[in-house]
């Protein structure tokens, strides 16, 4: 089912529980715009991964700070945003997780799997409005991991 | 999340179930396993529903701390999609991994 | 878990297929508040309600006009706001379903079940901006039907 | 919404599985109950996941096509939630409803 010019926005404050609920409107979307539940969900988790940065490295997890998430949906091609109220950071010092020096650590896995599951991922800021993530990923291309990125 | 924990032959077997994901289980998993009775602990993940890649890192962070007291961390029964983010960032290479119990305990 | 100040927003375009979506946000916000899994069935199924009536009796079904819902969750008082771009209607001239003779009708139950599951609901319409129901409910009541309503 | 109808003794035994809610499945059920072989239908509800007030209204209005075709609709196996939402609306006491195939299919 093609569903042209959809457009789905939620807002929520910066609480880790917060983060399903976006994930769940990502995963619903994927599903109804006819794509499988395993490519549902990897979009999902890609979707929980630039939410839960939005709130822990974005707005530091200060409730009162918002993160916005839009979808928007063109026939097969998905698009969404991810915007925080922080202050940014430089994506081109984030370190390679794959690494061998890194492999080990804790951390610094999130927006490698962004980049695994959706097509293309793009950061944005501007001065005082914060960090704004545009993932796309064409629903028709098959997903993630099963088409061949891994 | 929710873990329970069994002995057999002075393995632990910690029975992990539910979410491993940033602020819902991803610190507990790491306190869990760092107060195992024994160093030698054999992770059942068959019931984790969700992971995140905090859960991933907190997988990560265990093992490194059960290595460091000279104890040993092996993983029993991934379900796919943790499999796959097991293979996608090659920490798969890292872990121990067994589809049987009985292969893994005579692996200690 | 009480969550003071929690405020969530969504806005769909009108097509029936985005229900669930609000639905699910409903669902998922009621059982991170604690509420049990029934209770918050009951309250999703309010929101469907309220969310098919604004797609399909406010915005008449076109996908340009939008319905929105605000969840705001304040200790235990939830309230739930869906506004759609209609013309409104006066909800005076409703006909009871548990009349006799609307019993076998096929339509004309939506409202009442909103009134079942949830606390109140009111209605309230400004010229040019459409149509505006607010919900509450107290998740520490215990949940629509097994309360006792019925 | 999917439906699928075996004949007992010329009674169609119609099984709906999965939602019947506004948009998806609710004109359905009405077009399948319309186009049954048997005026003697037996509607099992057991596979039902999601209903709403477009769906009950979809049961009433098969309900009244049957019964002025002179035929019998019955239903069997009523998940717990919609049970609840015939009970509020006072529908239960329109409906005949069984939950046990056998005898629903002698009450014929
Ligand atoms: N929305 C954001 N605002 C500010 N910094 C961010 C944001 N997203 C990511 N970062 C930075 O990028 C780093 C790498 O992020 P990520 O790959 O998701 O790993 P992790 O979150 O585990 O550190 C973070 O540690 C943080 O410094
Ligand atoms: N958002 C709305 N905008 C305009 N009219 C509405 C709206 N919601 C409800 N109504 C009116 O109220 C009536 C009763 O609604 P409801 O009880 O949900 O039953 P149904 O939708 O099956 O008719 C509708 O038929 C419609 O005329």
């Amino acid at each position: 089912m093609e569903r042209d010019g959809e457009r789905i926005e939620i807002t929520i404050s910066s609480r880790f529980e917060n983060i399903e609920l976006v994930q769940v409107i990502a995963e619903h979307l994927c599903e109804n715009a006819g794509m499988d539940e395993d490519g549902s969900h990897w979009i999902g988790m890609a979707v929980r991964e630039a939410v839960a940065n939005a709130i822990k490295h974005g707005n530091k997890l200060d409730v009162r700070k918002k993160v916005q998430a839009t979808f928007e949906l063109n026939g097969h091609d998905l698009s969404i945003t991810i915007s925080d109220e922080g202050t940014g950071f430089d994506p081109e010092t984030v370190s390679d997780p794959l690494n061998p020096q890194n492999l080990m650590k804790t951390s610094g896995r999130g927006i490698f799997y962004m980049r695994t599951f959706m097509d293309q991922i793009r950061y944005s800021f501007e001065s005082g409005s914060g960090t704004s993530l545009v993932m796309t990923k064409n629903l028709a291309k098959g997903t993630g991991i099963a088409s061949g990125k891994a | 999340m929710k873990a329970t924990t069994r002995d057999v032959n002075g393995i632990a077997i910690i029975k992990v179930d539910g979410k491993i994901t940033i602020g819902a289980g991803d610190q507990q998993l790491r306190d869990v396993i760092a107060n195992a009775d024994s160093k030698k602990i054999l992770l059942d993940l068959s019931g984790v529903t969700t992971i995140d890649s905090s859960g991933i890192g907190e997988l990560v962070g265990s093992y490194t701390t059960v290595t460091n007291k000279g104890g040993k961390l092996k993983l029993l029964h991934l379900p796919a999609k943790l499999n796959e983010l097991l293979h996608v960032t090659q920490l798969i290479t890292v872990f121990e991994v067994y589809e049987n119990e009985q292969d893994a305990l005579t692996s200690f």
